[in-house]
């Protein structure tokens, strides 16, 4: 009995934080709206009167003011797109896993000078939408915490498929996994969840030479030839 | 006719920067400056001499609300006008009972802008056009 | 040890509806975000140009095109503003949960033609953070069901303090709950769940004649006066 109420409590813990982690992004996107996108469109607005006003008056600076509306434009469109991508890249859904890791991939390497490879063969059955999503997040947080954590030079991602199902595997040259005492973070925690979800496997290898992590999907979460849409895996 | 004073106090500096930028081809108002914190605000206040201050709510420092209070403390007749992004009714009335003349959303078409800014100025208060409905 | 393992499933089961819910959400954001305000963003950056070659030849359409940009900059603005509130209404966090309720009262009457009240007395100590986002939540859902399941004309809401702390309290007076047989959604159970990581108690009234929900959060998530900040509950 001692054992289940311990168990209820570690469920209840984690039902918890994935609520909070919710709150939290929430929070962090609604204001990212509130007072950066709405504000550069105010002034993109007041811009655009001001050329108005310019343009009836026949005051030559007009062009300036719409040059300068147009480049704050850019601004906003490139924000828009980078919430709405960190949300869940439209990619993932429009092409599959692989075209969105590697997307994934050469975002990381270019933002951290991580060197970071991807690797993937065009699988013969593909992975249906709950494991596609589940992957996707589960590089996140490798990525994440390779960034965070690990200070290593060098990442290896690879994606393929087999005769039990599809592999997402993860491999970092840095200083491996060396203390987790205070408990796992959410990160390894909501990794390993989602693969149990899905019936899968997970597992994490780590030393002083780097950390393996190596998410399985069983082949019930790939979809058969005939329900192909002509998107890849 | 002397030109009206305005300080605009707002920490985004697109939005202090196109107010300004639309408030200075009217003839008959004086930017007295651009300020881009509440704390700025207090302190400028006896330096600038503003007529009137076009006040953010949402700053990172001391907010718009808590601006206007301390400002009313020292000179309890600055006509303040809130500019902001809230169009709920629950934040006109706070800001009016914080002390606030005005309040005016930061997307109406500019000429609201100058007309709040013409109305505060007649000593008369100005509520932007769908919040006085609400109220 | 069958009862245990039928537990385990039905948390683990409650635990993928949270994750799924979220992952819905990402998706429903990132779309909006990705499919409507880049869309118009982009639209008016095609405007702005326009109006720059209008301008530079002297051609008189420059004003219109300029004024059709600043109506879609609005409407860009207006669904900005919209998807923010959605996710978290800055309200909550600037005024406090007494204001945030009264305005999701408002717009929940106007939308569904419900008649629907709220009441309030200023509380000696307010809220803590925690509290906050967890009863404006349970308000939130507990509409949904409302809308959705109950038929009513009228709802009363009221928030108020005591010594025990604060409660929540949402009638309607519509159908009541009838039939949870396969088992509860996800709304009921996220409303308690909410209310017991709080450590409060939560409790459901329904007959015939509608249904009343209670959230009690007890003192310890109450501020004491001195760390006030201005704000109100
Ligand atoms: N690739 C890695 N290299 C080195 N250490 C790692 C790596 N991944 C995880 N760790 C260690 O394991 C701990 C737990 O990771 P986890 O992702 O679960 O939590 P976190 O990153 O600390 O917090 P969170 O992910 O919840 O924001 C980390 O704090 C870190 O010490
Ligand atoms: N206010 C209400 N009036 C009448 N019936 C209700 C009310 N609230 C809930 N119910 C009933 O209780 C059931 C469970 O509600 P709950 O919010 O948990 O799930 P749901 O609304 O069906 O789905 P979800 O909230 O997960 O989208 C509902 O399906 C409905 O039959
Ligand atoms: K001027
Ligand atoms: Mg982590
Ligand atoms: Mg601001
Ligand atoms: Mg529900």
């Amino acid at each position: 009995i001692r054992d289940r109420r311990a168990a209820d409590r570690k469920q209840h813990q984690l039902t918890q934080r994935i609520v909070d982690a919710q709150e939290e992004e929430r929070s962090r996107v609604a204001r990212e709206l509130h007072d950066s996108i709405s504000q550069i469109l105010v002034g993109i607005r007041y811009a655009l009167e001001l050329a108005r006003r310019q343009v009836s008056s026949g005051d030559a600076r007009a062009e300036t003011t719409l040059q300068g509306g147009v480049s704050h434009l850019n601004v906003a469109i490139h924000e828009v797109r980078r919430i709405s991508r960190d949300l869940r890249p439209a990619i993932l859904d429009d092409l599959g896993l692989g075209p969105a890791l590697q997307a994934l991939t050469e975002d990381f390497s270019k933002r951290t000078g991580i060197e970071t490879q991807f690797q993937t063969v065009v699988f013969h059955n593909r992975l249906d939408k709950d494991a596609r999503i589940a992957l996707y997040r589960i590089a996140q947080e490798a990525l994440t915490n390779v960034e965070r954590h690990s200070g290593a030079t060098q990442v290896e991602i690879k994606l393929y498929g087999h005769k039990h199902g599809g592999t997402l595997w993860i491999r970092d040259n840095g200083c491996g996994i060396r203390d987790t005492r205070n408990g796992p973070g959410l990160g390894l925690r909501n990794m390993q969840e989602r693969v149990e979800q899905l019936d899968g496997e997970f597992s994490i290898d780590s030393s002083r030479d780097g950390t393996t992590i190596e998410a399985r999907v069983p082949l019930s979460h790939m979809l058969t030839p005939e329900s192909k849409t002509g998107r890849n895996a | 006719m002397t030109a009206t004073r305005v300080l605009i106090v707002d920490d985004h500096p697109m939005v202090a920067e196109g107010v300004r930028a639309i408030l200075e081809t009217y003839d008959d108002i004086n930017i007295v400056g651009t300020l881009t914190t509440g704390r700025e605000a207090v302190q400028s206040v006896p330096d600038l001499r503003p007529d009137v201050i076009l006040m953010d709510l949402n700053m990172p420092d001391i907010g718009g609300l808590t601006a206007t209070e301390m400002i009313l403390e020292r000179a309890p007749d600055m006509r303040i006008l809130i500019l902001s992004m809230h169009d709920t009714a629950e934040y006109i009335s706070t800001a009016l009972s914080h002390g606030a003349l005005g309040y005016v959303l930061k997307d109406v078409p500019t000429e609201e802008i100058k007309t709040a800014i013409d109305t505060v100025m007649r000593g008369d208060r100005y509520l932007c056009t769908g919040a006085t409905a609400s109220l």
